[in-house]
């Protein structure tokens, strides 16, 4: 691991090595930031914020074509993955996410489309100096520097950025435009840990999970879940813009008598998410949709990966129309254990 | 817009009246454009506004319904409620960009292959004056 | 639905109808690639009995499931390979047809174009018929009766037909006698046998048929329901006579205080009734009827000291309170016998009809000549206000007809007749008089046509081939002004009488009947059949036919064919006791409708109700279709928006794969 | 607004025993959140609120709550449901009533004359939001904002919604019982919201919708949010037939929005709640707008006022305009 500095006046010849790299960076697109592909002689500009739509797209696209064929054919024809991509300015929240859900892919059969698009991207993040006001990653293991998913790690020191290695795919990155990098003292480092502090200060929200794993099987029929899940909408906002909610669906979409079969997102709060042919729904209402997300996040992937599958961004709390806030949720459950 | 582009046409004709004038264009050896494909339906009350935007999507260029006459109609009404669906797509259709060109109505009835003739000459001429159809197409959308 | 769909496709030459434009080796070429087909050939009459055999053994040996024939307009011959797979043992709704003759062959000229679009329409024919679903057509009971509007040669010949036939028949007549328009000629074309002594034992039969319910001065109000089971609202309209207690003596009318003030409807105003009348001395049924519109009590509360007729009548049959009457019941055909209505002449102003009274209709003509008519059948005219008989007479042609100007191309066909007939009588009746006949063509086509036509000329008839410009009057004479066209001599012919020999027209009030029975019209704008060789007599709504002038002018022999032809299409259900009703009906989906009611509201049969069912437990409204009354027009579908209800065979899951075949395949 | 008589009526419905609740708002967890609340009982009135920053269209959870299948014997709870509703909203629960979406017995609607709401995003990009929650009150013309004991004012040219500018029913058009005085409704906007999308040329409708669509994440939300959209089984999400594709991309996420926008032709009572709850800011309002406006301009229908009235997509009239007609 190494540090380097990056003087932001050259921040424009910086990108401009990296832009023919498929380069993606925060865009500010109407009124929300979304992840978009850099073009030639754009000069991305980091600001405070996160992306509205979490870069899980970048490795897990929303609609993801598995392979082609004809009607009344068997003969299939696959995809070819093969362009690599940078990532740059990713949070460390949502770079925590992608580890969080590559436990999930390299499970019981690797994914190949999942971890190609892994292996074929280069995360470079951005520390937080502003957290929003409904974050609470420093209550689930992460924080505004973390590193932990990152092959890079830049942080904003004023005039300058500074950059930390952590993998190798982040060295040979930096080895690139080592030109433009000059070694980071001391100085600077402390710079970084003093700002680190300042932004976690600043993180106004927090979740005390101590026990909440252990404890919400025996909250299964609580009447938390249906106060809390009554004003639901059943939309699919929260599960879509969680960095870590990985759920698809497989569909076949023909057109005339070609077709493919892709796989697309699915949200487990959507009504059919869990619908038999017969008619019959397991998670018949909002309410067993809602203790799902919850005991998912909390209960079953701590289960089966040891880790709990949210990294606290606020996203689903920032964008429910009706308020239903998850750190509010779990205040509810430590308090009913 | 190719030199040599034809537009593809998608219409809709009901059983009774505009499906019988199409054929009685034919029994009248009447020649008309050959980029018009039709899809019977009973009446043109049948047709669900929705395909027009389907047909749109799936590759079409421009639509077509056809139905009788108003009061004329052999359900009586069918023909009185597509027009007030149709008015309503169009306008619709219109404001999120897709031209109107590509999209025509029709009350043709059994007698009437030379109106038959007209309509489909008109609604192929602005079809190609609109262009191929680009814009919610879903094969211009890597699938 | 289970097996796996095995398409057979079947691409007809029709002879080189289709094979002459479309390379139909190619387009079954292109067939067999498609998901699902297994046979694709062609043939060169599909609809031959050998094409037919060539389907249904390729059902047995191939074991196909799905039949596509692409060939004419399934308006065509649906029917015909409906049959056909189904005595192979398919359903017959597992059949689709593809429309590469009327709407491809014999419009495209370009092989290449016509032969890329019979292999686009094919794809999609492939596309929806591996998503059709087998129906069974239900039979229901037909009613055993018939209904016929109109009481004219028509209605009555129809009417004898099925009632001798043992079926009841309701013949529903507008006017308060039967007869039509027969009744008021005087001699019929070319034999001159008395119109009303061959007419009246008819008109008296059709009143005293044990099996024939005769509501004269009635109208039907409302005909729903379906062939087989058509249920029928008739007004009778007050008579203001009681029916029954009515001998038809006639004491009322003789002392009626508005006594022949009003023109007779009969004798084409040139006669005048009471407002109490009996149309004509023969009418059937002999029952008087008060004019509401001329009665003094009726339409003023007040007549003298009280109503003459009402004094006068031994019988008291009188009845000034009488109101309409609704009378119901239930028929398995209707025959539609309307009639026409005469060319209005006076929408032809050149022609003077409204400035002179010697100028005159055909129509007027024949009573006119008519023995029982308004002049006692001596022809005779006012010249301004001065009572003549005519020694020199002009008949116009083609008036009303064969004119666009007045919007009716088609020839009447019974004028050049009626024309020579009329002139005929003129000279038996003036045998001094000076008759010329202007015409643009003399069409005398018919049995005994030209014969009589013939005789006609040699009975010192002129014909003088021209069309009349215009009639004006100079000094006691009208002038037609007239080019002979055979000699290029412009003409000013002075005459006294001008008989103008106008044509027939569709009747104004037939949309009424339009709409009650969902017909439409031809370009000439009488009724429309069902096809104009095959199914001259049908409609395209089932159980309901067409006879006499109503479809198209024609005269009292074929009238009285086409009635005989109407009355025993119409008695088929009837004879049968059953009639299949539509499979293609729409059908609910009872755990995705939501009950709004939109489909109940948009059905214009009233086919679909809202009812209350159990839905596991909890008590919801969906919508429900009466399967005999749905017509399976698909309005309600394209209505619904939760896609939960779908007329079968046209169902969105069949139609979609329709669009995109057509959309994708370029 | 008088707070303590809106808790006290909805307090004395929520006692009645043929009420099952009464949906109402409450203060939100955060900043210028607003949450529906299900109150069951006297106590939970006391939580009520009607303030500016009550947007939602609570009549939306009329169809949303589930009928899920009873266990033999056990008999449905067919208690009555009651609800606070703003002009636009009521309009919802007629529209409702008219479409055989609920009955007109099982609902109890509490009416709130509405003077008018703000635009919370608006707000929040000139005051952004804090953690602890702000209120939001009427003052005369304006609206006032009371945050850490400050007061600013609000003008309302600035900071009305979108919606409130074009609204026509502040005053429930249903309403059991009112909250409240009927407030006087306002001179109309001069523009319908849709004229700066008219006055674009086809490419430029075209490029404008295909970057708004192409945000779409297909979320559902607009739809869910929406009270007029309650089929058990939305088209949207069939497969037999398939009507849009899941596929999130521009093709069929235009085709979602056309399928939607149309579906609410003559239905949409203009709550703007989906353009609200998207959170890809996607201009849905205008849509629905530009249709309500023909529908009222060619067709003279007006949906959502007129419980009697046959519903437009299901009616006809005989001189329906058809100039577009060949």
């Amino acid at each position: 691991m190494s540090a380097m500095l990056l003087n932001k006046e050259k921040w424009p010849e910086f990108i401009g090595k990296l832009t023919g790299k498929n380069l993606w960076a925060p865009k500010l697109e109407g009124e929300a930031m979304r992840f978009a592909p850099v073009a030639e002689d754009e000069v991305p500009e980091l600001t405070d914020g996160n992306t509205r739509i979490p870069p899980k797209n970048i490795v897990f696209p929303q609609t993801e074509t598995m392979y082609r064929f004809q009607l009344g054919d068997f003969e299939m024809k696959e995809p070819e993955l093969k362009e690599e991509m940078i990532l740059l300015g990713i949070r460390p929240c949502d770079a925590r996410a992608m580890v969080i859900v590559d436990k999930l892919f390299s499970w019981d059969v690797d994914d190949p489309y999942y971890l190609k698009r892994r292996e074929l991207v280069t995360l470079v993040g951005l520390a937080c100096s502003e957290p929003g006001l409904n974050c609470f990653c420093t209550s689930l293991g992460g924080g505004p520097a973390s590193t932990e998913g990152l092959d890079l790690l830049m942080v904003d020191l004023g005039d300058s950025y500074l950059l930390e290695t952590i993998t190798p795919k982040g060295e040979a990155l930096v080895s690139e435009v080592s030109e433009l990098l000059i070694e980071a003292d001391t100085e600077k480092i402390k710079m970084k840990k003093k700002m680190v502090s300042e932004s976690e200060g600043k993180i106004k929200r927090s979740v005390d999970h101590k026990g909440i794993p252990e404890g919400l099987p025996g909250l299964w029929e609580d009447p938390l879940w249906k106060s809390v899940s009554a004003s639901c909408l059943g939309c699919g906002t929260c599960t879509y813009l969680c960095p870590t909610c990985h759920c698809f669906d497989i569909q076949d979409e023909t057109e005339g008598f070609e077709a493919r079969r892709c796989r697309m997102w699915d949200s487990c709060m959507f009504e059919e998410y869990t619908l038999h042919t017969s008619g019959h729904n397991p998670r018949p209402t909002r309410r067993e949709r809602t203790r799902n997300r919850i005991n998912h996040k909390y209960n079953y992937y701590v289960d089966k990966f040891d880790v709990i599958a949210c990294v606290g961004c606020g996203r689903c709390i920032n964008l429910c129309p009706v308020n239903i806030d998850i750190v509010e949720i779990l205040r509810q459950v430590k308090e009913a254990l | 817009m190719s030199e040599n582009y034809e537009p593809n046409i998608v219409a809709f004709l009901c059983n009774w009246c505009s499906y019988a004038g199409a054929d009685l264009a034919g029994t009248s050896r009447v020649h008309y454009p050959a980029n018009i494909q039709v899809i019977r339906v009973m009446c043109s009350g049948r047709v669900n506004p929705l395909y027009v935007m389907n047909a749109l999507q799936q590759g079409a260029d421009g639509v077509l319904i056809s139905g009788c006459h108003p009061g004329d109609c052999h359900y009586m009404e069918g023909n009185f409620y597509a027009r007030r669906r149709m008015g309503m797509l169009k306008d619709l259709m219109e404001f999120v960009g897709v031209d109107p060109k590509r999209f025509h109505m029709s009350w043709v009835s059994a007698s009437e292959g030379h109106k038959w003739k007209e309509v489909v000459e008109k609604t192929v001429e602005e079809a190609r004056e609109a262009g191929p159809f680009e814009g919610f197409r879903r094969r211009q959308i890597d699938w | 639905m289970t097996d796996k769909p095995k398409v057979g496709v079947y691409v007809c030459h029709c002879g080189i109808n289709i094979s002459a434009t479309v390379d139909v080796e190619t387009v079954a070429d292109y067939a067999l690639k498609l998901p699902n087909v297994e046979v694709a050939r062609t043939y060169s009459y599909m609809c031959s009995d050998p094409g037919q055999v060539l389907i249904k053994n390729d059902i047995k040996e191939h074991g196909l499931n799905r039949i596509i024939v692409a060939s004419c307009s399934p308006r065509m011959h649906e029917p015909t390979f409906r049959k056909a797979i189904q005595e192979a043992g398919l359903n017959p709704y597992y059949l689709e047809m593809a429309n590469i003759r009327e709407q491809c062959s014999w419009v495209h000229e370009d092989m290449e174009e016509a032969t890329a679009k019979s292999k686009k329409l094919v794809a999609s024919a492939v596309a929806k018929v591996r998503l059709l679903e087998a129906l069974e057509s239900k039979e229901v009971d037909a009613e055993p009766a018939a209904l016929i509007i109109g009481a004219g040669i028509a209605g009555i010949q129809a009417a004898l037909d099925i009632a001798d036939a043992g079926f009841k028949v309701f013949l529903v007549e507008k006017t308060p006698s039967v007869g039509g328009r027969m009744a008021q000629l005087d001699k019929t074309f070319p034999t001159l046998d008395c119109s009303a002594c061959i007419l009246t034992p008819k008109m008296v039969d059709c009143a005293s048929h044990p099996n024939i319910e005769l509501l004269s001065y009635s109208e039907v109000e409302e005909i729903g329901g379906y062939i087989g089971n058509f249920d029928v609202k008739v007004r009778k309209k007050a008579r203001y006579v009681d029916f029954d207690k009515c001998t038809g003596c006639g004491d009322c009318a003789a002392e009626c205080r508005v006594k022949d003030r009003f023109p007779s409807e009969f004798d084409q105003g040139m006669g005048k009734r009471s407002a109490i009348y009996l149309p004509f001395p023969q009418a059937v049924p002999a029952k008087y009827t008060i004019d509401p519109e001329s009665c003094l009590y009726l339409t003023r509360g007040k007549c003298g000291k009280g109503p003459k007729c009402q004094e006068v009548c031994k019988a008291e049959a009188i009845n000034f309170e009488q109101e309409d009457e609704i009378v119901e019941f239930k028929v398995g055909a209707v025959i539609v016998a309307t009639g026409f209505d005469p060319f209005d002449a006076s929408r032809k102003p050149e022609y003077g009809y409204n400035d002179y009274p010697n100028v005159i209709t055909g129509m007027e003509m024949e009573r006119l000549v008519s023995a029982s008519g308004p002049t006692g059948g001596k022809v005779k005219v006012f010249n301004g206000e001065e009572e003549i008989e005519p020694k020199e007479v002009a008949f116009i042609k083609c008036v009303g007809s064969r004119d666009a100007s007045v919007g009716n191309e088609y020839c009447s066909r019974v004028c050049c007749m009626y024309v020579a007939k009329q002139a005929h009588l003129i000279r038996d009746k003036i045998p001094d008089a000076n008759i010329r006949v202007y015409y643009i063509d003399v069409r005398a086509f018919g049995k005994g046509f030209e014969e009589f036509y013939d005789r006609v000329r040699r009975e010192n008839v002129r014909y003088i081939r021209g069309n009349p410009s215009e009639i004006f009057k100079r000094g006691n004479k009208l002038v037609v002004k007239v080019e002979d066209t055979l000699t290029a001599t412009p003409l000013e012919d002075e005459v006294d009488l001008v008989v103008l020999g106008v044509g027939l027209e569709p009747r104004a009030d037939m949309r009424e009947i339009m709409d009650l029975l969902r017909l439409s019209q031809s370009p000439d704008r009488f009724f429309l059949e069902a096809h104009p060789k095959l199914r001259p007599v049908d409609t395209a709504t089932e159980g309901v036919f067409l006879a006499g002038c109503c479809q198209g002018p024609k005269d009292i022999p074929d009238t009285v064919a086409q009635a005989k032809g109407a009355a025993s299409s119409a008695m088929i259900p009837l004879a049968r006791g059953k009639v299949m009703i539509s499979a293609q009906v729409a059908e609910v989906d009872e755990a995705t409708c939501r009950g709004c009611g939109f489909c109940v509201n948009i059905c214009p049969y009233t086919a679909i109700e809202l009812v209350k069912i159990n839905r596991f437990g909890h008590e919801v409204e969906v919508a429900r279709v009466n399967e005999a009354l749905c017509k399976g027009c698909g309005s309600c579908s394209a209505g619904c928006l939760s896609d939960s209800i779908q007329p079968k065979s046209f169902r969105d899951r069949q139609i979609l794969p329709q669009i995109a075949a057509l959309g994708v395949l370029k | 607004m008088d707070l303590e008589q809106l808790r006290k009526t909805a307090a004395e419905v929520v006692v009645r025993e043929d009420v099952k609740y009464l949906i109402g708002w409450k203060q939100g967890s955060y900043g210028y959140r607003v949450a529906p609340v299900f109150v069951e009982d006297a106590s939970g009135a006391a939580e009520l609120l009607f303030s500016p920053l009550c947007t939602a269209n609570l009549a939306t959870y009329l169809t949303l709550v589930e009928k899920t299948p009873l266990p033999r014997g056990q008999e449905a709870d067919k208690r009555k449901v009651a609800l606070l509703v703003k002009g636009c909203d009521s309009r919802a629960v007629t529209q409702l009533i008219v479409e055989h979406g609920i009955n007109r017995d099982q609902v109890i609607v509490v009416g709130c004359p509405c003077p008018g709401v703000v635009d919370t995003e608006k707000l929040a990009e000139k005051y952004p939001e804090q953690g602890k929650p702000a209120e939001v009150e009427w003052n005369g013309e304006n609206f006032v904002l009371l945050c850490d004991d400050k007061e600013t004012e609000l003008p309302r040219d600035q900071f009305l919604a979108e919606k409130c500018r074009l609204c026509r029913h502040p005053n429930p058009v249903i309403s059991d019982i009112t909250v409240g005085e009927p407030v006087e409704p306002w001179t109309l906007a001069d523009d319908n919201g849709v004229e700066e999308i008219e006055g674009k040329n086809l490419e430029e409708r075209q490029a404008y919708w295909e970057e708004q669509f192409s945000k779409c994440i297909r979320c559902y939300s607009c739809r869910n949010v929406c009270p007029l959209c309650y089929c058990q089984d939305c088209i949207l999400d069939r497969l037999n037939p398939t009507w849009v594709n899941r596929a999130v991309n521009f093709s069929e996420n235009t085709a979602f929005n056309i399928a939607r926008a149309f579906h609410l032709a003559g239905r949409c009572i203009e709550c703007g709640e989906c353009e609200r709850v998207c959170p890809a800011n996607i201009p849905l309002g205008k849509l629905n707008r530009k249709m309500a406006r023909e529908v009222r301009d060619k067709y003279g229908f007006e949906p959502g006022v007129d419980p009697e009235a046959e519903p437009f997509q299901a009616s006809f009239k005989p001189d329906d305009p058809e100039d577009f007609i060949l």
